[in-house]
């Protein structure tokens, strides 16, 4: 709770300062005090406790992903001193936009109500549809925007009704009383009912097939700061909150008492396999590195969403998948920001020579690269182990299976970028050795690598 | 002093030759592979003395994964193999300019890092994490110093990693599935575990297409013979010297013990394709226009029979394989390292436009005839050593194979001395030919000193290995 | 001490050889020469000494010096046996060896590579030695390889012509067919008896009870495929007149005196497991003697003096396995011993006369060297009548025996060793007459270098005349001496001592007068009609049938030497680019689908949330409609 | 006074709402005017809106309705930001039509 | 099973809710035909002020209050603003393609039966709906309850507005380019 009022004031400081004509101090200080909130958010873990009518519930859950959300707003944060340099009258808006996008990622993770669910999902999104559309010049920037606003308040609006058909069951939105309740056998079929349309609405959030046509386009258009929040925060929020809401609402037990759960079961598996494939296969083409990023993204939607077989065990697996994630995306971002920062697109041609001109940089796009691809030492690599320890425990061999044809696959996009940094001629001059962007890119992938080699510091906390 | 020293010295040695900038590089590279060696002949010594060398320490509790290196006699075998040809392969590189040496000597030592760890790792997931570790440097060595067009090169050497990893992953969801059963990676762990017929299947089909690609096994081998004609020639002679081996290693170590009636249900199966592989191989190597493609498939059939001697799960078998892998190592490192002379001096690999050179360089003639004999398994050598116990074990399993597999000593003849002809023999070659230079000299005269020493007193490697290979025959034999 | 003799006697070439691979060059040519002899000399004295051991207490020495290969159920040392047979090999290797290593620092002085043609030599006599004194199956199998090798490195000693390098390797990949049946063949012995140890296996194989008959018969079999290879038996046999590429002297002891017999040495080493396996003795004797017959038959017509020779000693050594084949070991040992002092002494004369007519081997350009080199053309006479069977020359008794115990055994093979030995009889005379009377054919430049060559090599060629010519002394029929020498050896009762009875004397005097009616016709062709042979496009019919040696080398390249070049260019661009083409097939799947997918996306926001609806209604008409 | 569902029954508001949503739906499917598709989503959260406080007198609870605020608070939020990125389109490429939307493909 | 009003018998409340389910069904759908942005507009207006009159029906006056506020006078207004700000009509409108209309058509009828279809197929609810006679919704409960029981979410949604404001503005600011 802690946590989240310090963030949304650390938002309303953000703005204060623009008052105040502090304007150089704003990245500094919220960074600053971000940390000051990871360490309240690191104190409050452990401790089980709910506030406000439980409106917000403290978990090791929330806290450990709230500390990962603010972990990665940290770098997205000090990765936007470069990125709006040419809109400095802006920056206070864009960073307060980023730290409120924080509050609601927190609230989708520690939310003891519905009701907070819902706002906070809409504090994530609403401040998505700004930032996809805050380029206001770029006609890019504008249809992503509005792709993703359209097709964002779509889903919106279904979430919405599956809330309405749960509390049509329940009668109640608190989370510990659909809790109880989910087992008894006079439920009403709405809460099912009400659950697959917020699990769709979700789905569509993390991009899974099939609602994750918008995520390439969104991707593509949007401002390069803004894909890499969407494709490292969002996506780890919008799949933590899934979980969360399956876990919390007893969603498993509930569909297995009216013999819905291994329909269910047969749905995630599917959705699952057609993410990841449709996700790597699409990636194999594509020439615009942060489509292509788009596309992998979908695919990890599909590995993250394999947790969702084993709803009861895989908590820490989810946290270290989606830390490993977000980390390597982070630093493969960061990378990404300095290397077309003044290109107009991010094709990958505008990649070739990285290795000689910014070797230090390449090096870590390909470490993060690898990560991805599930690479050994890196901690991309021991989230997929874990995850298919987990689900092969589970019994799900074959999906397991097609998951790792799809992680060979993956391979191909990858290497297609680690081939043109190290095996083309640098075709631009790249000056400048912008220190945040370094910082971020080294710092991240340093955790990432940590995160590989340490892979219990994280896997345990949520034991 | 335990194993992990090695690996410490290693891994240290490869940052320290990354920052010890271009113009040192090679030489700290050196030293820190020499290092290596002197502390794998001391472990070795400890070993024999019966100390207690292994590392255990839990690293990941949940699933339980352990920091577990144990050496015994193969494992050391094994990394005494790394640790000797790092040195050469390094020191054989002396001649040639890298751009960005520095980094290009780092990764050598990664890569030797990365395999010494293979060869030592008795925890499932660790032994595949140095797997898959040895992967990445290689890659980077032959797509950046690789030679060639380079969007040939490019091609070969992603088919090869995604080829190589396609392998692999089938075998770490193997390890995962064998996990579920023991609840520990440990290999002790998963030796007790009983599986059943089925299962076996399974987990060694899934082995063994990680194997079959990387040692390779036809028909996985396609990526083999591009690459290493793509690769620089350190990248060659790390894959085919070392590399390979891992493979093969890895068939005694794991797949066997690990799927014992598998592998007895289906051993004709997989002699035979061992077998092919040789014929194969030869035969393809016979009409090869590019010396290197020409050793890689050399290699592809040598490696056949290898395999074929470890699916024989006899101990014969097992032991001339795990000979014959030291004796390859060695000789197809020298054959690479011929041909790179031969490239320093000429600038081409095409066997068409040499010829002739043998009158210009006796010393280089006699020390690439050695190895081309050597290759052949000449008695007296090495190599005959390993290829006579093999062949014998596959004798006593059907003498078929051992007819069939004993091709290999009528075309392996008939390839290596057509191309030494056609690269050596003949009229007078108008270019100038150089003879070998003494550092040169000095990588080969180790590498034959070798295969000659142990092809007359074998014994000491005998002894080594033997206990352990009988330790793994008994697993497979336990029920 | 014994172990130290036999040390010295093998590693002396070794020696030899080191000293002349890394000083050799600086050494100068008769400094290397004269080390290269002087090693083998003193191994020819230790073995005189060893032999001088061996007669006077009767035992073979065993020297054991390490473990070598351990295989689970066999274990093989490196070790040797000198025994009564190692030993009379040994004498003759390192005799011979000796005067050819002389012979050979006149003969090589030109050449600018000597030291290594030194080095070579040394490293070939280190092989055979080991190869002949080995313990057990393995070590003689080094040997048997490594006799290989300098065959190999001889034949290719003029390593700048490609066809002298193609011969080479066509010698090393036959005998290496061979090397694969007589590994087979080891395989065989070590898994029935767990061991391939020579003493072993005999006692092994007297007390065996219940034998595995038709195994051993296999592995008898594929050890005889290996004697085939090195021996030059059909269908083996090519690579030897081929190997004449190399330098004569090389020829002469490595072609004809000694490497060549090792294949005869080794079934000699095995009687105990001939002996048993006797369909397998048959084969050996039809081989034999087909062998003796078709190579005679070739030799008929070549014109070349070394090929002559060559197919002189394929036949010969035709002849010697077919006593082999009728379990007359000691027949055969008594021809090798023959056979290599007389043709030494052959390829020597001829070397001599290569020499002197600067590299001339062709016959239709020779003729009346009998004035320009008197004693070559004395101590070829010798021998060739030694060959021919002439009376009281040791090559007649030697061959008398093989065909007496022909006779005894099967009339059919008598009778085609006897045509095979009047047709040497025709041939070596042919060649006589062709090259030593008449009139000289060649060049006038030629023709004002005649001379005789230097004593170097003249002082060999007499003493392996004198040889020649007293040699059957050591197994005169009814009383002899090698048979006694070489008993303890053999299993079976000697085969060869036959009761010399009227039979005997007939068929001694047929030979003879077979062996006089070939001399008698090639006099009468070549002397009298002064009959040159035609030039190679005019022959014709049956010789020219004769001369291109039944194409059987045509055959082989057509039989297996195409098939397997064109199957390899089959594999290389076809099945390899297939398999290539497979694995990137996937990726180019995978990539085609990417391309039409990517149409699926087309930016319709319309379309988008089309599909959104249908995945929902999927999703939830199958959770809740589905039932 | 008694329960007005008794009288129209709650199966019949959840028909009216579904219906209403997939109206909703349908507009946004149907129409390429970007108004039209915003208005057609407030149908949508209209009719989630109607069943929320039709479910709140099922189950007499207050919540259900509370609950309704904030929706609405969304729709007014989603309203102003989703004009405000349509007015800058407007701006830029001079139509609403969400068929020009289609640069970002492939 | 639908639950078929008796029209014969129908009190004034499902008279009442009938005739307002068609009002609010056929604005919509009217807003959705209607070429003209405004004519949309003005039945989006009546289709709000239907609901509102579900509300109150349903006895909850306060809601139906706000409701028109909120939608009808402030989001309508909103559009109107809009729609006017950018002069848009019927002109405007580009020609949809048939497989656009197909689609949609599809997709509703789709959604639409497969949604009556799994309420229909549920067990109805059966027996009389309790009335507990508490006072559930009327302002002062509703206050209660919004700003006690739900304080926090009260807060936060100030926080979404706040973002929406940003937003709004950020995306509407002109920049200063040179400073």
């Amino acid at each position: 709770m802690n946590t989240l009022i310090a963030i949304t004031g650390l938002g309303i400081f953000c703005l204060l300062f623009e008052i105040l004509n502090l304007r150089k101090a704003i990245i500094p200080i919220t960074i600053l005090g971000l940390l000051g909130v990871l360490a309240l958010n690191y104190c409050e873990f452990g401790t089980e406790q709910s506030y406000y009518n439980n409106m917000i519930a403290v978990s090791k859950f929330s806290t450990a992903f709230s500390s990962l959300f603010i972990v990665l707003t940290i770098f997205l944060v000090a990765l936007s001193h470069n990125f709006y340099q040419n809109h400095p009258t802006k920056i206070s808006d864009y960073v307060a936009i980023k730290v409120f996008l924080l509050a609601g990622a927190v609230a989708m993770v520690s939310f003891g109500n519905l009701a907070m669910f819902f706002l906070g999902i809409e504090i994530l999104s609403i401040a998505l549809y700004v930032l996809a559309a805050s380029d206001r010049l770029n006609i890019k920037s504008n249809e992503a925007g509005m792709k993703y606003f359209l097709m964002g308040s779509f889903a919106s609006g279904i979430i919405l009704f599956g809330i309405c058909l749960i509390y049509g069951a329940m009668g109640t939105f608190d989370i510990t009383e659909i809790h109880e309740s989910a087992l008894s056998a006079e439920l009403p079929i709405w809460f099912p009912i009400g659950l697959i349309l917020m699990i769709i609405g979700m789905l569509f959030k993390v991009a899974a097939v099939p609602f994750h046509f918008w995520a390439p386009d969104v991707y593509e258009g949007s401002p390069a700061l803004t894909t890499a929040l969407m494709s490292t925060l969002a996506k780890v929020v919008a799949i933590a909150t899934l979980f969360k809401l399956i876990s919390g609402m007893n969603v498993i037990a509930s569909l297995e008492n009216q013999d819905l759960l291994h329909t269910f079961e047969v749905i995630v598996v599917i959705i699952s396999i057609a993410s990841m494939s449709v996700g790597n296969i699409m990636a194999l083409r594509q020439v615009n590195v942060k489509r292509m990023l788009a596309f992998s993204g979908i695919s990890h939607a599909g590995f993250m969403l394999m947790t969702l077989l084993t709803v009861s065990a895989s908590a820490g697996v989810l946290l270290y998948y989606t830390a490993a994630y977000a980390l390597a995306g982070i630093a493969a971002f960061s990378v990404i920001l300095y290397v077309c920062r003044d290109q107009d697109n991010e094709d990958i041609t505008n990649f070739h020579g990285l290795g000689k001109t910014n070797p230090l940089l390449a090096a870590v796009l390909t470490a993060s690269l690898l990560s991805m691809a599930g690479i050994p030492i890196f901690s991309g690599f021991f989230a997929k182990l874990f995850l298919f320890n987990q689900t092969i425990q589970a019994g799900y061999i074959g999906l397991v299976i097609v998951a790792v044809i799809n992680s060979i696959i993956s391979v191909g996009y990858y290497f297609k970028l680690i081939i043109a940094m190290y095996s083309k001629e640098p075709n631009q001059e790249r000056t400048g050795r912008p220190f945040l962007i370094y910082a971020t890119a080294v710092v991240s992938i340093v955790l990432n690598i940590a995160l590989g080699l340490f892979p219990s510091l994280v896997l345990d906390l949520l034991k | 002093m335990n194993v992990s020293t090695i690996l410490i010295i290693l891994l240290i040695g490869a940052f320290a030759t990354y920052f010890s900038g271009d113009k040192l590089a090679s030489k700290v590279a050196l030293l820190f592979s020499l290092a290596a060696l002197g502390c794998s002949i001391v472990l070795l010594n400890n070993y024999n003395a019966g100390e207690n060398i292994s590392v255990i320490n839990s690293w990941i509790t949940q699933p339980k994964i352990s920091f577990a290196l144990n050496a015994d006699g193969l494992g050391l075998a094994m990394v005494l193999l790394t640790a000797a040809l790092t040195p050469i392969i390094i020191f054989s590189s002396f001649g040639n300019e890298y751009k960005n040496s520095k980094n290009f000597y780092a990764l050598i030592l990664f890569m030797s890092f990365a395999m010494t760890g293979t060869f030592l790792a008795s925890d499932g997931l660790l032994y595949y994490i140095f797997w898959e570790l040895a992967l990445i440097p290689i890659y980077f060595i032959a797509l950046i110093w690789g030679n060639g067009d380079a969007e040939e090169r490019r091609k070969a050497v992603i088919k090869f990693f995604i080829y190589t990893l396609a392998g692999s992953l089938f075998m770490l969801t193997a390890f995962i599935y064998l996990y579920q059963k023991a609840g520990s990676f440990l290999i002790e762990d998963l030796y007790k575990v009983n599986l059943s017929a089925c299962e076996q299947f399974w987990i060694f089909l899934a082995f063994f297409l990680a194997y079959a690609i990387k040692i390779p096994i036809i028909p996985f081998h396609t990526w083999q013979a591009n690459v290493y004609q793509k690769a620089p020639t350190v990248g060659t002679m790390l894959l085919s010297g070392i590399m390979l081996k891992m493979g093969l290693y890895s068939v005694l170590r794991w797949q066997l013990p690990l799927a014992p009636i598998a592998a007895k249900e289906y051993m004709y199966i997989f002699i035979a394709l061992g077998i092919a592989g040789v014929i194969y191989g030869s035969i393809v190597a016979l009409r090869q226009k590019d010396l290197k493609k020409l050793l890689a498939y050399s290699s592809l059939a040598h490696v056949g029979l290898i395999a074929a001697g470890s699916y024989t799960l006899t101990l014969d078998g097992f032991r001339g394989a795990v000979m014959q892998m030291i004796a390859h190592g060695f000789v197809v490192v020298g054959l690479f390292f011929a041909a790179e002379v031969i490239f320093r001096r000429y600038e081409t690999r095409e066997i068409e436009e040499m010829g002739g050179i043998r009158a210009q360089s006796p010393k280089f003639t006699s020390m690439f005839l050695i190895l081309v004999l050597a290759s052949v398994a000449l008695p007296s050598t090495f190599n005959f050593v390993g290829e006579f116990t093999v062949l014998y074990s596959l004798s006593q399993v059907n003498i078929w194979f051992a007819i069939l597999g004993g091709t290999t000593i009528i075309l392996g003849a008939y390839y290596m001395l057509r191309m030494f002809q056609h690269v050596m023999l003949g009229e007078t070659n108008s270019k100038a030919f150089a003879d070998v230079t003494l550092n040169e000299g000095i990588s080969f005269a180790v590498i034959i000193a070798v295969l000659l020493f142990f092809g007359f007193y074998p014994k000491p490697i005998t002894d080594l290995i033997t206990p352990s290979l009988e330790n793994i025959l008994q697993v497979i034999n336990k029920n | 001490m014994d172990t130290n003799l036999a040390l010295i006697l093998v590693l002396t070439p070794l020696l030899g050889f080191l000293v002349n691979v890394f000083f050799g060059k600086s050494l100068g040519k008769t400094v290397s020469g004269a080390i290269g002899t002087i090693a083998v000399a003193i191994s020819f004295v230790v073995s005189l000494l060893l032999f001088n051991q061996i007669t006077s207490t009767g035992k073979g020495i065993e020297v054991t010096l390490f473990d070598w290969i351990q295989i689970s159920n066999l274990k093989i040392n490196l070790g040797f046996l000198l025994d009564q047979l190692s030993v009379l090999w040994l004498l003759f290797v390192t005799g011979i060896g000796s005067l050819i290593h002389l012979y050979s620092i006149s003969y090589m002085h030109d050449d600018e590579n000597m030291h290594k043609f030194f080095a070579y030599l040394n490293l070939f006599v280190f092989f055979m030695i080991t190869l002949v004194i080995g313990s057990n199956l393995l070590v003689l199998f080094i040997g048997w390889e490594g006799v290989g090798l300098c065959s190999y490195l001889l034949i290719g000693f003029w390593h700048k012509n490609q066809d002298y390098n193609d011969a080479a390797k066509k010698a090393f990949i036959m005998n290496r067919i061979g090397d694969l049946g007589l590994l087979i063949g080891m395989f065989i012995i070590g898994s029935m008896f767990s061991t391939l140890d020579y003493a072993t296996l005999k006692t092994a194989i007297a007390g065996a009870t219940n034998l595995n008959l038709p195994l051993l018969s296999l592995a008898a079999l594929c050890l005889f495929i290996g004697a085939c290879g090195k021996s030059a038996q059909i269908p083996l046999y090519t690579w030897l007149p081929d190997a004449m590429a190399g330098p004569t002297p090389v020829s002469a002891l490595i072609h004809a005196a000694t490497m060549v017999t090792a294949g005869i040495f080794m079934v000699t080493r095995l009687n105990f497991v001939f002996d048993l396996a006797t369909d397998v003795q048959s084969v050996i004797a039809i081989i034999g003697a087909i062998t003796s017959l078709v190579a005679a038959t070739i030799g008929l017509v070549q014109t070349d003096i070394k090929k002559v020779l060559a197919y002189s000693t394929v036949s010969q050594l035709g002849l010697m396995f077919l006593a082999l084949g009728f379990g007359a070991y000691e027949v055969a040992v008594f021809h090798v011993i023959t056979h290599a002092f007389f043709k030494a002494c052959l390829f020597l004369g001829s070397g001599s006369v290569i020499h002197g007519l600067h590299g001339e081997q062709d016959m239709r350009n020779m003729g009346g060297l009998r004035k320009a080199m008197p004693i070559t053309f004395w101590t070829m006479l010798i021998s060739s009548l030694a060959i021919s069977g002439v009376p009281f020359f040791s090559g007649f008794f030697s061959k008398d025996e093989i065909l007496l115990t022909a006779f005894h055994h099967s009339i059919p093979l008598y009778v085609v060793g006897s045509v095979a030995s009047i047709m040497t009889a025709f041939y070596m005379f042919r060649l006589m007459f062709l090259t030593f009377f008449k009139e000289f054919r060649g060049t006038e430049e030629q023709k004002h270098h005649l001379h005789e060559s230097g004593s170097l090599i003249t002082i060999p060629l007499i003493i392996l005349a004198i040889l020649a010519t007293f040699g059957g002394l050591i197994s005169l029929p009814g009383n002899s001496w090698l048979n006694e020498y070489l008993a303890p050896l053999f299993a079976k009762a000697t085969e060869g001592e036959h009761h010399l009875g009227p039979t005997e004397y007939t068929l001694m005097g047929v030979a003879v007068l077979g062996g006089l009616l070939g001399i008698l016709i090639a006099y009468i062709k070549y002397f009298k009609q002064d009959n040159v042979p035609e030039s190679d496009e005019n022959i014709t019919g049956l010789s020219k049938v004769l001369y291109n040696k039944y194409y059987v080398d045509e055959v082989y390249d057509a039989v297996f030497v195409a098939p397997v070049n064109s199957l390899s260019k089959f594999f290389r661009d076809y099945i390899e680019t297939g398999l290539s083409a497979l694995v990137f097939g996937l990726g180019k799947i995978a990539n085609e689908i990417a391309f039409q997918g990517k149409k699926l996306q087309t930016g319709s926001i319309g379309l988008y949330l089309f599909v959104f609806v249908l995945g929902l209604c999927a999703i939830v008409s199958y959770i809740f409609l589905a039932q | 006074m008694g329960n007005i569902l008794n009288q129209i029954g709650i199966e019949n508001y959840i028909f009216l709402s579904v219906v209403l949503f997939c109206i909703g739906i349908f507009g946004v499917l149907y129409r390429r005017n970007a108004i039209i598709v915003f208005m057609s989503i407030e149908i949508m959260l209209n009719a989630v809106n109607l069943l929320f406080v039709a479910f709140s007198t099922y189950h007499q609870d207050a919540q259900g309705q509370v609950f309704v605020f904030f929706s609405m608070a969304v729709a007014a939020a989603e309203v102003a930001v989703g004009l405000a990125i349509l007015v800058s389109i407007f701006r830029n490429i001079g139509s609403i039509s969400i068929d020009n939307l289609k640069n970002l493909k492939g | 099973m639908i639950h078929i009003p008796d029209f014969a018998h129908a009190t004034t409340i499902q008279v009442i809710f009938c005739f307002l389910a068609f009002i609010t069904v056929i604005t919509a759908f009217l807003t959705i035909f209607s070429r003209n942005p405004i004519h949309s507009a003005i039945y989006l207006v009546i289709c709000f002020f239907s609901i509102a009159g579900h509300y109150l029906l349903l006895n909850s006056q306060f809601l139906a209050v706000v409701h028109i506020i909120v939608y009808s006078g402030a989001i309508m207004i909103l559009f109107l603003f809009t729609i006017m700000l950018m002069n848009l009509n019927e002109q405007r409108e580009v020609h949809r393609p048939r497989i656009t209309r197909l689609g949609a058509i599809v997709s509703f009828c789709l959604i639409l039966i497969v949604l009556i279809a799994i309420f229909i197929n549920s067990k109805p609810i059966v027996g009389e709906y309790d009335s507990t006679g508490e006072d559930f919704q009327s302002i002062k409960v509703l206050g209660k309850i919004l700003l006690d029981e739900y304080m926090v979410p009260f807060e936060f949604a100030s926080i979404l507005l706040l973002v929406a404001m940003i937003g709004t503005v950020l995306l509407s600011k002109k920049e200063k380019l040179n400073k």
